[in-house]
């Protein structure tokens, strides 16, 4: 089953939703180990996606989500902010002049959305970061893809991957972000960034669900 | 939350435009997106000076823009990194022909946010130069991790190397000073009370009546060390021993000694540490050649202290007291 | 009781140890009895501008001494009136020949100690003229009471009448110009949070979480008002309708708009605050000719802000741009 | 029966005993309608002049209480600082080179006492400060003293008089010292420096009282 443009606008309304959901419990958990703004930066960000979308909704996949990364990169601010609007830029590479996309193009794009936060920000897994929610989604997401599954299972399996990457932050120690600065006292907490990228898969796999694919 | 502000969502923008009100003389404020810039900008062959990251930390950024020492200053959300657009537009502005260098402090939103501003620049052949200052010895150093915070020496820096680009630096040369001042300088802050960030409503962390935190980060991150509270004697040789042996600072240096409030703390109980802090130098031989007391980098309200040591060379001295006519620091004209 | 210093009965003298150590360019510190001085003083035919009151104003009085400004300032113990004999000593001490002018805040105590050391002066033949400060117009006026309480006025007359003294006016001529800048200068303040005296160990008062007090005195005396929290918009109209109509200041008026940290509240907040005075102002039709913002008559660690406005004609503008280079206050040199 | 100088120094010693003991009441009664510190000021006070008693105890009575006065201006400060010190020091000059007193000599020092620091002061009964202690005890001191009654009696009446004076400040609105700023609010609260002045007749009842007087 396609995803269609409509079903990338739904998935952006879903993420923006639930990070205004989450807005304070993810500026809770960021400020156990940060500065106290995650969620605030988060919901700030997708709050200027919805406000852009109306002019670019009309363009291919592609254009949307450059212009996503636009919202975010000149909104969010902070590590977030260069962070995710990377990752759309990359994605949105991907999808260029795409109107419809398969499951394995969505790969490619979250692939190289991955890519990207790593290109930016020198984050490996086990460093506490969201990559450690990204990374195992991925894997799960190719594992399934691979194995011929829907969509709708595919991003179930993600979704769980991704919050399974989640729980596993909080014995970590940090060395990126803000979190390093705590060296040991940054073991015990969940990162806040691996759980709005869990959020973010979420997103998507309400919208299949949703629409019952 | 008990704030003399009207909605949390304008307090940036609202403060920015008072700022405005307050210095046009000296200032001028853009509000989309958001920098602030000296009113004579751009200074034809001037290297320009730019700073910025989250606000809260007043009079750090937007208050050290003006004559001798920053061209411009992007000021993000409370305790959030400014956004690359901010930093390409505000360079954009006062780019003089001579580069721009950018001041950063090292936290990986600011690093981040500030690459993509230059690479956007250097994209369109504008020269610039970043600077990271990553002075806080109460972190640990280590090629695997974020490494160091950007505190007090950021400061310290911005008047330092801002006299040297009114004196007509090249961009290299402000880049290496400002280098040399970040390897110069370090130091170490604390707080007895945490602050709240307005889009937050409540505090980031929380301190029992008789505790107090050693080696916190201007945005009220957790530091080295949770312990009952001491006596202003017994922090300041805490905190002046940690810089101290770090450099480390020796016997027959000359020091610019800085005890800055987080905002909080008042005149009365600084001058307190400063005392204390001035012996131990002393004691040690090492000269206290210059001094900053007060509050210039801040982390809204809290009640703390931080001290900043940077070693001079007669350079640095005369950089030091060349000079200044911003809203946060002034002297000499 | 959170507060950076060693014990609570040595902290004015330690606090004063500390801005001797840190200003010896500047300023002098004498123990016994307790007062600050000019580090040049006597000025030989200078008229030697006088102040003190109790500690925890800070910068006020201690930090304005220097050149531009004040030649001595006499410290009580922390919001204690200073007793006769510091300001007879510190007279004796920076007296060039031209007289003393005394500036004295509307308290009581403060009152009654500088009239007995004026006294004593007088009976040695020093010329002495003492005026005083009584801009609060959170208290009602009386031919039957104390009176209103000195606050912000102060700042600027001891700016004002130190850059007078240093044109060599006489001391007849410094007396009326001080007398001038109270009749043409009114303030209120508010606080957010009380403040701890360090020797009581207590908050002077109490306030809800979402309760301010206006109108409040600058050693946490009650005010005018206790309400509802509101927003920095409708307190800082709350003020300066207050100080507007009480002079009043009119249309046309050039005025100084001075918006004062009780010492807690943050520069952002100031700002927030100093953008709403100055709309309020120019919707008035008032001119904002001259501005200070910042934290220059605290009451130790309290959150909160006043209003401070003083007219302006030529002369006054002059003196507030001549030079003055305190710890406290500096522009020029 | 005379005072002697050795009941002069015990009734300093008391004095200085109850404003240590009474240091945080009187501070707390300033911090309802002053600024909290007429307790520390006091205590301040009476200290110096036990430090600086060593160097005087063997001249006149005049002479102690001047340097109890010079303490008292010089180390007090606040309103309380002027006007206690001006009081001994009006008190001092009536007892000039005594080295004895009588009752009467005691009441002619105390109105002479009340007269400095209504010079200095300026202030009337029914204004909320030390006079409204002071005025009424030294009415009863002469009402018994002219009716012949022993020393103790006659303090007795005076303290008694002086407590009922602090009563009364309860309800007055101030219209001196720092309360005044206060209007209507200082309204239904007693004074310090009345509380004070009833403390320092009390230190002179119990020397007496115990003298067995
Ligand atoms: N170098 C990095 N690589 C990947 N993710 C990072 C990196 N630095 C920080 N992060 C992520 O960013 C999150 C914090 O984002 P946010 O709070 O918005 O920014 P800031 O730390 O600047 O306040 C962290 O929880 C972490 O997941
Ligand atoms: N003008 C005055 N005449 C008489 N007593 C006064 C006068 N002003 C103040 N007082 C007394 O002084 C007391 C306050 O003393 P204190 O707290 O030590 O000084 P301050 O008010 O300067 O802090 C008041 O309670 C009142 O009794
Ligand atoms: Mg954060
Ligand atoms: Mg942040
Ligand atoms: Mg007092
Ligand atoms: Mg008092």
């Amino acid at each position: 089953m396609a995803i269609t443009k409509a079903d990338v606008i739904k998935f952006l309304e879903r993420a923006a939703d639930l990070l205004r959901q989450n807005r304070d419990y993810l500026t809770q958990l960021d400020s156990a180990i940060g500065d106290a703004d995650h969620g605030i930066n988060m919901d700030r960000g997708f709050t200027k996606i919805m406000a852009s979308l109306d002019s670019v909704k009309d363009k291919d996949i592609g254009s949307i989500l450059k212009a996503c990364s636009m919202a975010l990169v000149s909104s969010v601010g902070g590590a977030a902010g260069p962070l995710y609007g990377t990752a759309f830029m990359y994605a949105a590479k991907v999808l260029d002049k795409k109107e419809e996309i398969t499951p394995e193009e969505l790969y490619q794009a979250l692939r190289s959305a991955l890519e990207g936060i790593q290109a930016r920000g020198k984050a490996v897994e086990g460093e506490k970061t969201m990559v450690d929610a990204i990374a195992p989604a991925l894997r799960a997401f190719e594992e399934k893809l691979q194995a011929g599954a829907s969509l709708k299972e595919i991003l179930q399996a993600a979704v769980q991957a991704a919050e399974e990457g989640v729980k596993n932050t909080i014995p970590m120690k940090a060395t990126k972000g803000r979190a390093s600065y705590l060296g040991e006292r940054s073991i015990g907490h969940q990162d806040p960034g691996a759980t709005s990228s869990y959020l973010l898969f979420k997103a998507m796999l309400d919208v299949v669900e949703e629409k019952g694919g | 939350m008990k704030k003399l502000i009207n909605k949390p969502e304008n307090v940036v923008k609202e403060s920015l435009e008072g700022l405005g009100l307050a210095w046009p003389e000296l200032i001028k404020v853009n509000l989309e997106p958001r920098y602030v810039y000296r009113a004579d900008a751009p200074v034809k062959g001037k290297v320009a000076v730019i700073s910025g990251g989250g606000s809260g930390h007043e009079p750090m950024h937007v208050g050290f823009v003006g004559v001798g020492m920053l061209d411009a200053a992007c000021p993000g959300e409370v305790f959030t990194s400014p956004t690359p657009d901010q930093m390409y537009e505000a360079a954009k502005k006062v780019d003089g022909g001579a580069g721009i260098l950018f001041i950063v402090k090292n936290y990986s939103g600011d690093i981040m946010n500030f690459e993509m501003a230059a690479d956007m620049l250097k994209g369109e052949g504008v020269k610039v130069e970043s600077v990271v200052i990553n002075d806080d010895v109460a972190v640990e150093n280590s090629l695997y991790t974020q490494g160091r915070r950007g505190v007090g020496t950021t400061v310290l820096a911005e008047k330092i190397c801002g006299a040297a680009a009114e004196r007509g630096y090249s961009l290299e040369k402000v880049a290496a000073l400002c280098r040399k001042v970040n390897d110069w300088g370090r130091s170490m802050g604390m707080a007895l009370t945490p602050c709240t960030v307005p889009a937050a409503g409540k505090p980031t962390f929380e301190l029992a009546e008789d505790e107090m935190e050693i080696g916190i980060g201007i945005h009220g991150e957790p530091g080295r060390q949770r312990m009952k509270l001491k006596s202003a004697d017994e922090v300041t040789e805490m905190l002046a021993e940690a810089v101290i042996e770090d450099l480390p600072f020796k016997a027959g240096d000359e020091v610019l000694a800085f005890v800055n409030s987080m905002g909080g703390t008042p005149d009365i109980e600084l001058y307190i540490v400063y005392r204390k802090l001035h012996q131990i130098l002393e004691s040690k031989g090492i000269k206290v050649a210059r001094k900053l007391v007060g509050r210039y980098i801040t982390s809204l309200e809290m009640q703390g202290v931080s001290i900043t040591l940077l070693k001079l060379d007669d350079e640095l001295k005369e950089l030091w007291d060349a000079p200044v006519k911003t809203p946060g620091l002034r002297w000499g004209i």
